[in-house]
């Protein structure tokens, strides 16, 4: 049983990260039709794993709206939502348009989850406004970098500012490209010497908390 | 507390309505800032200049109602200068979900140029297959198209006479926010059949497709906002895009001064506390 | 009224509603967001089961009898033994295959985009031949292309990989290394920062805009509408919570 | 199967070849075949593709071109064969192609020309093709020998051969530091961050308010979950001792799935398994956006004391982190997100900057498996250092001294397909 339930996933974790490491090594075509089917394999099991999602959502709102907690009317509004949508996808068959023409959920996407999404994202617009006025204080000297870093870059992206200050385009661009590229790759170096080990730890069964369990 | 520490803790829905404002108040009220012209967009709009009247122009709106803000001002600008040319349009999309506003879009633009549909200017609509569309036109452009967007056989409408398939196209635009945009209406058309090809995307994956303009796969690029607010003031014609501009200018200047007086009353701040340290 | 008016209102409605939360949490935001998240994960299911279930189980089983994706049908059900306590530890197999596949797609493609290519992108020359004139070293600032960038480029690369040492204490010559390394950190935040204001700025020019063609007369002003309604619900809500006596604290 | 002629075969066949064609074409004064011409299949591919190599004849200026030409192997005419390359005959050469010294073969000077499908070729792997090429100047034309050579895929690809070693090597490494970390104490430098995980959990035990948790964006195979989940193991150990509630909103139903046992496991080893909720890790939706509202909204009214966001993410960051500033939570963030890392930056508390990310279950864990991995990493790092400033030195050398030595040290680091 210990071997069914400890040492057989880890077996698991290793043989298929070995395959897949070696597979980059491998031009042939097998190794490609292995890449595709892994990455069909992987959808799949992704499709199931969104019933484990589905159950926790519906399990959260269903106990809020036996026990009446506080917004228990929201939660109906979440059902609500959620099977208009599931029903319109059903008689559209998934489609959003059907021969050119419109679907009911083709409708759902245009003029809810669009202008929903669209809004949600266009809030950042005000958010990083009061980010910026809030944090760019030069309290020390990396404080004041950073600010003066992101005035020039702004004044540098719009044309008012390019207006006023001629330079300020170059210089930002300047800023960007050599700069910013500079530390980018820096951290894209250190990040991945982190990532690399630590897939190596998993394949070896060093690192195992993702299976959810301490030591044995 | 004093002002200074006030204005540091200030209400950030004074700051949201700062920014509305700077947004919506250029909106309404265009400025019109100078923009400067940058030389890929310049291209397109010199390309389309040199061509005789009544060559083909093929636009393909490769976006949905997501991308709309960026890429919607870029295909009206676009198909303002083609009329106002008069030349001949041909428009179609390679993303479903864009049909609808596609449609809607160039019937505004071709009312308020006075343009007839089937005689100036067609709609194709949508057909599937992704990028084999492309090569099912470069082969056959009826195949590929059967019928435009509102059922009518493509053969035999005006505006199509002469025109086979893509190799009967004088310049097409690809108006593109990723796969199947720009690039591949480059390596599934313009590679083949041999037309001149120009660009538009959004401003994210415009550094993208930098590299397909310097080997001049694409003769220009228009990307961004920021593309359409140039063409906009190439056309002469000012539209959404240049006021979005001006709108990015005001906001911009509204945070780098927000910015500017939450360090002066930080720098007063500090003075005052340290004078109250010191006595 | 036809299906695109109703549509202007209803996008233009929770446009509103989304944007109260600006002013601050009120029943109208809270109706939005479940509305969001029921609409999306309904439309999450759909698309699942269109593009897997139908496309990359049924059509390759049924109609081209690909029997080997039974196999990761297989994997997928055993993640349902969680429902069963007896069982739950199978669903352990299929983590093992995810986690496995991840890693060991991760390692050599890892190396290959993050590491070598950008060792072979910092690794250039500090001089250049220059046509006839020989050796050159060329000052031009705005092609990140040349030498006095690419020392630059270098220094930043050297100083930040250096901040990241854990094992090292930063103190003597470490330490200016180190805060060379915090201060081109600190440029390259400012500068990303200050590049996002554009395309976020964008996007909200996007909504307004939006809001400004539905103001049209074509679809009954729905933004004046609705704006007044908004407006008015927050006022309302305002005022009544104002009347409620004040809770002890 | 490769098909590669002998050298001297084929330079007696060519001899003669170019013995015929220069008589062909003299009155065009002297325009030569290419000699040394070779075939062979593309070494280190999938197949379907051909390489033909020649050396670099006289007349290789720009007003010469070479043709490539192609045809069944049942050809021996070169009119049946077809052009399907021309260019500028002093162009294609061997070091102008992204390869390194070890697979080259031929010399730098060599030209080279590969042939792939598409363009009116069309090949099949285990089938021979006649392959030539053809130097034109005017109209003058002169043919190399016809040749033959089957494509066929490879089962190692050697260009990559660095990237593999590099593999190898930085996992014998920290396998190898990890046993030496298990022997003997390592020093490591204080992440600020961290001392402030403690600090969170207790005030907000203090307040009596909860702790939120996000694991990020991506799937349980990506490093960034692993390290938040990771994380989320001893911040919940941590819970769990002071008895806190703690709240981890998931959008993705796996990473759920593993997050709640790692929490259970957390709560056992603090010997409080009866305080352990199987909701305290929820699946909200798998849309950025509305996953983004959702969580706002449980910031706004549940007003947790402390707002952790470790692991990936993308434009939702400064949505949720001003929020919760807007609340006043003590926010700490980690990830490796560059692009995102501003945000963070500007508006939590504390952030842990890309690689501190993975540092931090170390710190937090103080086990010598984490420990020696970090080792291994920093070392890792003091060789990517050493190799871009050796590099460059080699680099700059090679240009002064237009030597072409330094490339057999640089070629090793270069990213080869």
């Amino acid at each position: 049983m210990i071997f069914l339930r400890r040492q057989l996933p880890l077996l698991i974790t290793m043989i298929t990260g070995l395959l897949f490491a070696g597979q980059y090594y491998v031009p042939h075509p097998s190794s490609e039709l292995l890449l595709t089917s892994a990455t069909k394999w992987l959808q799949i099991i992704g499709g199931f794993a969104l019933v484990l999602g589905i159950t926790s959502l519906f399990h959260q709102h269903a106990v809020k709206i036996r026990r009446q907690e506080a917004g228990w009317g929201y939660s109906l509004v979440l059902y609500a939502g959620m099977l208009v949508t599931l029903a319109a996808g059903a008689l559209a068959k998934g489609k959003e348009s059907l021969d050119g023409a419109m679907t009911g959920f083709g409708w759902v996407y245009s003029f809810m989850l669009v202008p929903l999404q669209g809004t949600m994202f266009a809030i950042l617009a005000f958010f990083i406004a009061s980010a910026a006025y809030r944090s760019f204080r030069a309290r020390s000297r990396e404080a004041a970098v950073l600010l003066v870093a992101a005035v020039i870059v702004m004044m540098g992206r719009v044309p008012l500012g390019e207006y006023l200050i001629p330079l300020s385009g170059d210089v930002s661009q300047w800023i960007l490209n050599v700069l910013n590229a500079s530390v980018r790759r820096a951290i894209l170096i250190g990040v991945s010497l982190g990532a690399i080990a630590l897939s190596f730890k998993i394949i070896f069964g060093v690192e195992r908390s993702y299976l959810g369990g301490g030591k044995e | 507390m004093t002002l200074s520490e006030r204005m540091l803790k200030i209400d950030r829905r004074i700051i949201f309505l700062v920014i509305g404002l700077c947004t919506l108040l250029p909106l309404l009220y265009p400025v019109g800032l100078p923009i400067k012209i940058s030389p890929e967009v310049r291209s397109i709009y010199e390309y389309i200049e040199s061509l005789p009247e009544r060559s083909v122009f093929l636009l393909s709106i490769d976006f949905d109602p997501a991308s709309k803000p960026e890429l919607h001002p870029q295909a009206i600008a676009l198909l303002r200068h083609a009329f106002r040319k008069n030349l001949r349009v041909v428009a179609m999309t390679l993303w479903v979900s864009g049909t609808g506003m596609a449609d809607q879009l160039l019937t505004q633009v071709a009312q308020e140029m006075g343009k007839e549909d089937g005689k100036d200017y067609v709609f194709l609509g949508w057909s599937s297959g992704g990028t084999a569309v492309i090569i099912s036109m470069g082969q056959d452009l009826y195949k590929a198209f059967p019928s435009d967007y509102g059922g009518k056989a493509t053969k035999g409408i005006p505006v199509l006479e002469g025109v086979q398939s893509l190799k009967d196209v004088a310049y097409a635009i690809s108006l593109g926010a990723g796969n199947p945009g720009v690039e591949a209406w480059y390596v599934f058309g313009k590679d083949k059949y041999k037309f001149e090809l120009g660009g538009g995307c959004t401003g994210v994956i415009a550094p993208g497709l930098y590299p397909l303009l310097r080997s001049g796969q694409i003769n220009g690029l228009i990307g961004g906002l920021r593309g359409a607010a140039e063409y906009e003031s190439l056309v002469g014609q000012k539209g959404r895009a240049v006021a979005g501009m001006d709108a990015q200018s005001a906001t911009h200047f509204a945070i780098i001064v927000l910015v500017a007086i939450c360090n002066l009353f930080y720098f007063s701040l500090r003075q005052q506390q340290g004078r109250s340290r010191q006595s | 009224m036809d299906a695109t008016t109703l549509g202007a209102w209803m996008a233009t409605g929770l446009t509103l509603f989304i944007f109260s939360f600006l002013y601050k949490d009120n029943p109208l935001f809270k109706l939005a967001e479940h509305l969001y998240v029921g609409v999306s994960v309904g439309y999450h299911i759909v698309k699942i089961f269109d593009s897997v279930v139908v496309n990359l189980i049924y059509k390759p089983i049924v109609e081209q009898e690909e029997i080997a994706l039974l196999i990761p049908v297989a994997i997928g059900l055993l993640m349902l033994t969680r429902y069963l306590p007896k069982a739950a530890w199978m669903s352990r197999y299929a983590f093992a295959f995810i986690v496995g596949v991840g890693s060991g797609l991760a390692i050599p493609r890892t190396i290959s985009a993050f590491i070598l290519k950008q060792v072979e992108d910092t690794v250039r020359p500090l001089l250049s031949m220059a046509g006839g004139d020989g050796l050159t070293f060329s000052m031009n600032l705005l092609n990140p292309a040349s030498n006095l960038n690419a020392i630059i480029i270098l220094i930043g690369v050297s100083s930040v990989l250096f901040y990241f040492f854990f094992s090292i204490e930063h103190s003597g010559p470490g330490k200016v290394v180190a805060r060379t390394g915090i201060v081109f950190l600190m440029i390259a935040f400012g500068a990303a920062f200050g590049y996002t204001v554009m395309a976020r700025m964008s996007l909200l020019i996007g909504r307004l805009t939006d809001l400004i063609e539905f103001s049209d007369a074509s679809y009954g002003h729905p933004t004046l509408w609705l704006l007044i309604v908004t407006v008015a619900a927050l006022f309302l809500l305002a005022r009544r919570r104002q009347q409620e006596p004040p809770e002890a604290h | 199967m490769d098909c590669r002629h002998p050298r001297w075969a084929a330079a007696g066949f060519c001899f003669l070849v170019f013995v015929i064609s220069v008589g062909r074409v003299f009155a065009q004064s002297a325009l030569t075949a290419p000699s040394d011409l070779q075939v062979i299949d593309t070494p280190n591919d999938g197949g379907e593709s051909l390489t033909v190599l020649w050396a670099p004849g006289p007349s290789d200026n720009p007003d010469a071109r070479y043709e490539v030409l192609f045809g069944a192997a049942s050809a021996t005419d070169p009119a049946a064969l077809k052009a399907i390359a021309e260019f500028p005959a002093n162009t294609r050469y061997v070091k102008d192609a992204k390869t390194a010294w070890w697979t080259r073969k031929a010399e730098g000077t060599w030209h080279q020309y590969v042939i792939r499908n598409g363009k009116g070729v069309e090949m099949k792997n285990g089938t021979a093709y006649t392959v030539t090429v053809a130097m034109r100047k005017g109209e003058g034309r002169a043919v190399g020998p016809l040749l033959q050579a089957t494509p066929s895929p490879n089962w190692f690809n050697w260009n990559q051969f660095n990237n593999l070693i590099l593999a190898l090597g930085f996992g014998g490494l920290v396998f190898y530091t990890i046993s030496h970390a298990k022997r003997n104490n390592i020093f490591l430098r204080r992440i600020p961050g961290l001392d402030a995980v403690d600090e969170a959990i207790g005030r907000a035990t203090e307040l009596g308010k909860p702790i939120l948790y996000l694991t990020g964006a991506h799937d349980m195979g990506d490093p960034s979950t692993i390290a938040a989940a990771v994380i989320l193991g001893r911040v919940a150990k941590r819970t769990a001792a002071y008895e806190t509630e703690l709240m981890v909103p998931h959008r993705e139903p796996i990473t759920m799935a593993v997050c709640q046992e790692i929490t259970k496991q957390a709560y056992l080893e603090a010997g409080k398994p009866d305080l352990f909720k199987e909701d305290s890790n929820f699946f909200i939706t798998s849309d950025q956006f509305s996953y983004t509202a959702a969580v706002d909204g449980i910031m706004l009214r549940k007003k947790p004391a402390a707002n952790f966001f470790m692991g990936s993410y993308f434009a939702e960051s400064l949505l949720l982190t001003e929020t919760g500033a807007s609340t006043g939570a003590i926010q700490i963030a980690g990830t490796d997100s560059d692009h995102q890392l501003p945000f963070f930056v500007t508006t939590c508390d504390y952030t842990l900057i890309g690689e501190e990310l993975y540092a931090a279950s170390a710190y937090l864990s103080k086990e010598p498996i984490q420990i020696g991995t970090l080792r291994g990493q920093d070392i890792g790092k003091a060789v990517i250092l050493s190799v871009i400033l050796i590099g460059t030195v080699l680099a700059t050398v090679g240009v002064a001294t237009g030597g072409s030595w330094p490339q057999l040290f640089l070629d090793f680091f270069k990213d080869l397909k």
